[in-house]
C-alpha cells in the first residue's frame, strides 16, 4: 500500500474514532442525550473501504453507521447539529443519528430496520446500472443482519442484475445480545455466497493492508461490471449495543483477546513503521479535534426545528396547518 | 366512441410514461415479455419497445422488489413495483412502510420515493382467504403514502399517468374484476389528478361514498332507487389520499345522510375515517347517522356461498339507503 | 402494599404460565439467559427455571420467529412471540395477518393459534421514524385478531394471563415509556378477562376513550379538570379488541359527550371506529361531537422539540375536553 | 427398493395421477368452478417422500399441494367437498383448494403465499423436538419459494435448533411464468444448504428408486435428531401454472425433452420391470377411480355451507349476529 492511501486510511479512522470519543464524551456529560450506538473496534474497516471508493459513489448505512458516514465525508458540523437535533442538521433533526441522509457525500439512506438496506441498495446500483454513470453502491450491515429475509432476497436479485453493489458484512461477532455463533451456524458470512453464485471475501478487518487490498478488490470487481460482491470484514464491538448499555454478556476473556487486536494502535504502529512521524499523527489528530470542537458547538448553537416541520416533508406539498 | 378495457388503458398509461421520461422502469414477477407480460398483461408488449432493462421480472422476493424501487427512485427514477396480489405487501410492507413512506420526511427532504406500488385484490373470484384482501385502510393510517383506486377504465388511465408523475410513493390499487370493464376511450395522455373525487351520479337525498369496483354497485343501486323515488348522490373518491373532503362535504351537507360502502373489512377501514370525518364536520346536520357498509370480520372465505355473503351486496346497500332515508330518533 | 413494576408484572405472568403449562414457550431475540434475559429484561430469570428449549433466543429473523410460533401453536403450544420493537412488525405482517389470523377460519375450525404476540413502542424517547409507530389499527382491520394494551402494570400482568390462556392469537402491546411504572401489587395469579375496559375513573361531563400511555395523561388531565368544574370519565379499554363497546356507550350515554384519543396516528386511527360507532349508536343524543385525538400526521420525528409536537399533549387534551363542554351549534 | 415400497408408492402416485385428471376433466365440462393448480409432473416425488414417512407425520405444502395432500392420506371425499366448498369438506369450504388442513392425516398448513410454509414447518418440528414425539416434518414448496426471504430464516432457524423437518423442493423449473434460470443464478437449489451449514440432497425426481432413497435419507436423518434437511427433487411443471392458464411462454422444444422424462410412465415400466402385471396395474387403478367417483358424488351432493359460517371460525367463540 502506497504512503498516500495509508495516510488517508488514516485520517479517515481518527476522523472515526475521535468522533466518537468525543460523542461518547458528551453523552457521559449529560450534554447531549442521544441514543448512541458506537462502533469502536470498526473505524478501520470501513475507512479503508472509503478510501477505496468515491465521495460520489453510493452508500446505505444503519444506525451503527456513523463510521461510514464519517469515512465517506458527512462533515461534522452537519451531522452533529443532526444528532442533537437541530434544525441546521443533514435531515433537520428529524431524522437523527439512525437515518443519517447527506447526497452530497452519496450516503442515501441510513436505516434502523436490520437489513432492510440491502433492497434498497440494489435499487441504487441498478440506477448506475441503467445509467451506466460508473458508480459503486456500498451496503453496510452486520453478522445478525445475515439472518433476515431481505439479506437473501437482495443477494439474489442483484447477482440475477449482475448490479455494481458491495454487501459490505461487517462482522462484528454481535447481534445486539446475541454473539455470532448463537445465531448461525456456518463459520463464516461469506459462505453464503455460493448460494447466488456471488463473488465472496473474507478478510480479517483489524489488518489495515489486507482489508484495503479486499475492498479495491470488492470495488473493481463491481464497478468493471463482473457483478456484485459479499464483503466480509472481521472486526469486533468492543462495547455495549449502544453507548451506556450493559455488555455483561460478552465474555471478559473473549473482550480481552479481541482488545488485543483493536484496530487503532496496530494502524499506530503501521503508520510509525511506514515513517510517519509521531508529531505528524499529532498533528493530524489536532486537526481533526479542532473540527470537533466546531461542529459541537455549531450543533449547541443551532436552533431547534419548530413545530411546522411536522407538516413539511411528508408530502411535496407541505399539508395546510 | 370506441372502448377500452382497464387492462389496456393502464398498459395505455404506463407507456405514455415510459416514453416520455427514461427513468420510469417496471419491476415485478412475471411482468417481461418472457413471461408473457404479466400474469394480468398489464405490461404486455412494453419489454419489446423499452427493453429488459427498465422491464425487469423479477424473482419472487417483494422485499427485494420493493427496496430496489426506493433505492432507484432515491435517484430520481419513477419505478413502478407489480405486487401481484394485495396480500403479499404483508411480506413487505417494511420497505413501504418504513422506508418508501418516510424517506422524504426522516431525510429533511433531502430525498424523496416518486414510486408507484401498483398492486391488485378483489373479493368474488374465488381466490379466498389470502388472495383477496383490501389492505388500503392500512396505508391510509401512514402518513407519506397517497392511494389511488380506480372505478373505471379512464380513470384507471388517467390516474395511473398521475400516480408516476407524482413525488411521492403511490399505492395503487386494481380490482381484480375490474380489469376486463369497459370505459369510453379517454384517448391518449389523459391525466386524472390525485386527490379530486368524481359525483360519479348526482343526486339529492342521500350520498353514497366509496370507490373502486363497488363504485359500479352504488351506481346499479342508485339507479334502480331512483324508480323508487330516492334520489342517490354516488360519489367515487377515486384517490382515498388524499381524501377529497370538500367533495364529500359538500354533498353530504345538500343531502344530509350518507352512506360508505367498501369491500374492505368494515372494522377499522377506511369508512370509519370518512364517517368520523363527516360526523365531525356536520354535527347537529345529518337526517341520519352516518352508516357503513364492508366486508364480514372474517377472513375471505373460498365456498362461492360464503364469499357471496361476505362481501356487501347490492341489496344491503340499497337496505342502508331506505334505512337511512326512513331513520328516525 | 407493596409495589411491581410493568416489567416485573410481565416477568411474574409469564413464569406463572410457563409453570403451570409445559406448553408456554417463548421465542425472540435476545431472550434466553445467555443474552441477559432480553432487551428490556421482561424475560429475566425465566431460561434459569424452564431451559433453553422453552425460552429460545432467535436469529434475527421475524418471519422465522413468527412463523415458528404459528406452527408450535398449531400443535397445541402457548407460544410467546417477542418482536423487539413494533415497527419490525412490517417484516412479519405475512405470518401474523395471513396464518396466525386465518387459520383457524380457513381450516373450518380443525386447527387454532394460541399465540401471544408481544411487542413495545412509544413516542418520546427520541427512537425516531422507525422505532416509534403505534400499529395497533392495522391488526384491529384484521379478523381474528385480538389486541391487548395495558396502561398499568397490574392490568399488564392480568392481561398477559389471559393472553396467554386465550385459544386465539393476542396481539400484546407494549409502552417502552410504562416500562418502569409501578403498581400495586396484585399477587399471584392475578387475572384480567380481554374485552373488558375499565372505568379508570368516574365522572359525569365527558368522557375520555383511551389505552395504554395515555390513559395516565387523560386521568392526569381530568385530575385538573376536576378543579375547573369539569368532570372527566377515563374509561381504559385495556383491549381494542374484543372491544367494550357496553361500557363505551354506556358512559358516553351518561355523560352526552366522547374524547377518543390515543398516541397512534390520529387519521385511520382506532380513534376513528370508536368515534363512528359511538356516533352510529347514539346519534341525536350526543351534546357536542365526538372529538379524536392522536399522533401528527407525519413520521415520528426525532429531534425532541418536534417529537414532543407530535404527540397529543396533555395541554391538548385539555383543550379537547373543554371545547367539548361549550360545543354550540 | 423392495416390492411393497414400491407398490406403496405406485398406488399414492396413481391416486395423485387419478385424481389430477378427475379434477382436470370436472373444471373442463364445466361441473367444477375453481382455479385448481395442477402438478402434472410431480406426481411421483410427493409419493415416494410420503411413502417414506409416518400418517401422523406433519405436512406442510402449497396451492399447488393436492398430490402431497393425496399422497400423505387426505381422504378424496373430504378433500374433493372442501374444492367443490361444500360444508362437508375438510375446512367446511372456508379455505378451499389452496388451503387445506387435515390433522388426521398429519396435514397442518396449505399456504398460498410463497414460501411461508416454511417458517411454519419449524414451529411443528419444534414442537416435536420438545416433546419428542418422534415425528418429523415435511414442508413442500417450488424453486420459486427459494428466492424469499422466509426460505433463508426458516433454514438458518431449523440448522441453528437442529429441527427434525425436511425442506422439500419440488423443483419444477417454473415459478408461475418464470423459468429457473432467470431467477436466480444458482444451478441447483441444494447448493443453498451450505449457507446453513444444513444437510443438503439433490435428486432427480423422475427416477422412483433415487427419489425414494433420497427421501429415506432425508427421513432417517432428521428423525435421528441429526437436523434438518434441504432435499431437491428436480421434477417438471408439465403445464401451466394453473389448470387452464396459458403457457406458451415454455420453450416447446423444453416441453417436448421434458415429457420424455415423465415420471408416470417410467414408474409404469419399473412396475413391469418388478413383475407386477398389468392386470394388477388396472386393478389398483380401478380402486382409485371408483373411490374418486365416490368422491366426487359425495362431493356434489353436499351442502353448501350457511352464511352462519362467517361467524364461526374466526374466534373460539361465534361471533354474536
Ligand atoms: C428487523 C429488525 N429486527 C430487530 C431489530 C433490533 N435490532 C437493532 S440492531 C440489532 C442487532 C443487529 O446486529 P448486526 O446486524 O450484527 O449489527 P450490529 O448492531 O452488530 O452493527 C437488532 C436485533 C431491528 N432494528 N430490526
Ligand atoms: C409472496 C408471494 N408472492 C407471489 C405470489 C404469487 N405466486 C403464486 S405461485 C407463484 C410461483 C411459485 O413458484 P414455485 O415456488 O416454483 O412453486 P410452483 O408453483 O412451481 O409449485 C407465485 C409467484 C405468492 N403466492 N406469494
Ligand atoms: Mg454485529
Ligand atoms: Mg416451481
Amino acid at each position: 500500500m502506497n504512503r498516500e492511501t495509508l495516510l488517508d486510511i488514516y485520517t479517515r479512522t481518527m476522523r472515526c474514532a475521535r468522533s466518537d470519543e468525543t460523542l461518547r464524551s458528551l453523552i457521559i456529560s449529560g450534554k447531549l442525550a442521544t441514543l448512541y450506538y458506537t462502533y469502536r473496534g470498526q473505524e478501520l474497516v470501513t475507512a479503508a473501504m472509503m478510501a477505496a471508493v468515491n465521495t460520489d459513489d453510493y452508500l446505505v448505512t444503519t444506525y451503527r453507521g456513523q463510521h461510514d458516514q464519517i469515512a465517506k465525508g458527512v462533515p461534522f458540523d452537519l451531522l452533529y447539529a443532526e444528532i442533537a437535533g437541530r434544525a441546521t442538521g443533514t435531515c433537520k433533526g428529524k431524522g437523527g443519528s439512525m437515518h443519517i441522509t447527506h447526497p452530497a457525500t452519496g450516503v442515501m439512506v441510513t436505516t434502523g430496520v436490520v437489513g432492510s438496506g440491502l433492497p434498497i441498495a440494489n435499487g441504487l446500483a441498478l440506477s448506475s446500472k441503467n445509467r451506466k454513470d460508473g458508480k459503486v453502491t456500498i451496503c453496510c450491515f452486520g453478522d445478525g443482519a445475515t439472518n433476515i429475509g431481505a439479506f437473501h432476497e437482495a443477494l439474489n436479485m442483484a447477482q440475477l442484475y449482475m448490479l455494481p453493489v458491495i454487501f459490505f458484512c461487517q462482522n462484528n461477532r454481535y447481534g445486539e445480545h446475541t454473539a455470532f455463533a448463537d445465531h448461525t451456524k456456518v463459520d463464516s458470512i461469506v459462505t453464503r455466497a455460493a448460494a447466488y453464485g456471488m463473488k465472496g471475501i473474507h478478510v480479517d478487518g483489524n489488518d489495515a493492508e489486507a482489508m484495503y487490498a479486499a475492498a479495491a478488490e470488492a470495488v473493481e470487481h463491481a464497478r468493471s461490471g463482473k457483478g456484485p460482491v459479499l464483503l466480509e470484514a472481521m472486526c469486533y464491538r468492543m462495547m455495549g449495543h449502544f453507548f451506556g448499555a450493559d455488555f455483561s454478556y460478552m465474555p471478559a476473556d473473549h473482550v480481552a483477546e479481541m482488545t488485543a487486536e483493536d484496530p487503532l494502535p496496530k494502524l499506530r504502529q503501521l503508520m510509525l513503521d511506514h515513517q510517519f512521524t509521531e508529531a505528524e499523527l499529532a498533528e493530524i489528530v489536532a486537526k481533526i479535534d479542532a473540527d470537533l470542537e466546531a461542529a459541537t458547538e455549531f450543533a449547541f448553537n443551532s436552533p431547534f426545528p419548530g413545530a411546522e416541520e411536522l407538516r413539511i416533508d411528508v408530502f411535496e406539498e407541505e399539508i395546510a396547518a | 366512441m370506441s372502448k377500452i378495457s382497464m387492462v389496456q388503458a393502464l398498459n395505455r398509461a404506463i407507456d405514455e410514461a415510459m416514453a416520455e421520461d427514461e427513468g420510469v422502469i417496471l419491476l415485478g414477477e412475471d411482468v417481461a415479455a418472457k413471461q408473457g407480460g404479466g400474469v394480468f398483461k398489464v405490461s404486455a408488449g412494453l419489454t419489446e419497445k423499452y427493453g429488459e432493462d427498465r422491464i425487469r421480472a423479477t424473482p419472487i422476493s417483494e422485499q427485494a422488489i420493493m427496496g430496489a424501487c426506493v433505492g432507484a427512485a432515491l435517484t430520481g427514477f419513477r419505478p413502478i413495483a407489480e405486487i401481484m396480489l394485495m396480500n403479499f405487501v404483508t411480506v413487505c410492507m417494511d420497505q413501504i412502510v418504513n422506508h418508501a413512506a418516510k424517506l422524504r420526511f426522516m431525510s429533511g427532504g433531502q430525498t424523496n420515493v416518486p414510486l408507484v406500488v401498483r398492486t391488485t385484490t378483489g373479493v368474488g373470484v374465488g381466490f379466498g382467504g389470502q388472495h383477496s384482501d383490501m389492505l388500503e385502510a392500512w396505508f391510509a393510517h401512514v402518513p407519506g403514502l397517497k392511494i389511488v383506486t380506480p372505478s373505471n377504465a379512464a380513470d384507471a388511465q388517467g390516474l395511473m399517468r398521475a400516480a408516476i408523475a407524482c413525488n411521492d410513493p403511490v399505492i395503487f390499487i386494481e380490482n381484480i374484476l375490474c380489469y376486463g370493464l369497459q370505459s369510453e376511450d379517454p384517448g391518449p395522455n389523459h391525466i386524472v389528478p390525485l386527490g379530486k373525487a368524481a359525483v360519479a351520479r348526482e343526486g339529492s337525498d342521500c350520498t353514497i361514498i366509496t370507490y373502486g369496483r363497488t363504485v359500479l354497485d352504488a351506481l346499479e343501486v342508485a339507479g334502480q332507487l331512483a324508480e323508487e323515488g330516492i334520489s342517490v348522490e354516488v360519489i367515487d373518491l377515486r384517490t382515498i389520499a388524499p381524501y377529497d373532503e370538500a367533495t364529500v362535504l359538500a354533498s353530504v351537507r345538500k343531502t344530509g345522510r350518507a352512506v360508505v360502502l367498501h369491500e374492505a373489512v368494515k372494522a377499522y377501514g377506511t369508512g370509519a375515517e370518512i364517517a368520523a370525518r363527516i360526523n365531525e364536520a356536520l354535527f347537529g346536520q345529518l337526517k341520519a347517522p352516518v352508516q357503513r357498509l364492508g366486508g364480514a370480520f372474517s377472513a375471505v372465505p373460498m365456498a362461492n356461498a360464503l364469499e357471496q355473503a361476505w362481501i356487501p351486496t347490492k341489496d344491503g346497500i340499497k337496505s342502508a339507503v331506505r334505512s337511512t332515508m326512513e331513520w328516525k330518533l
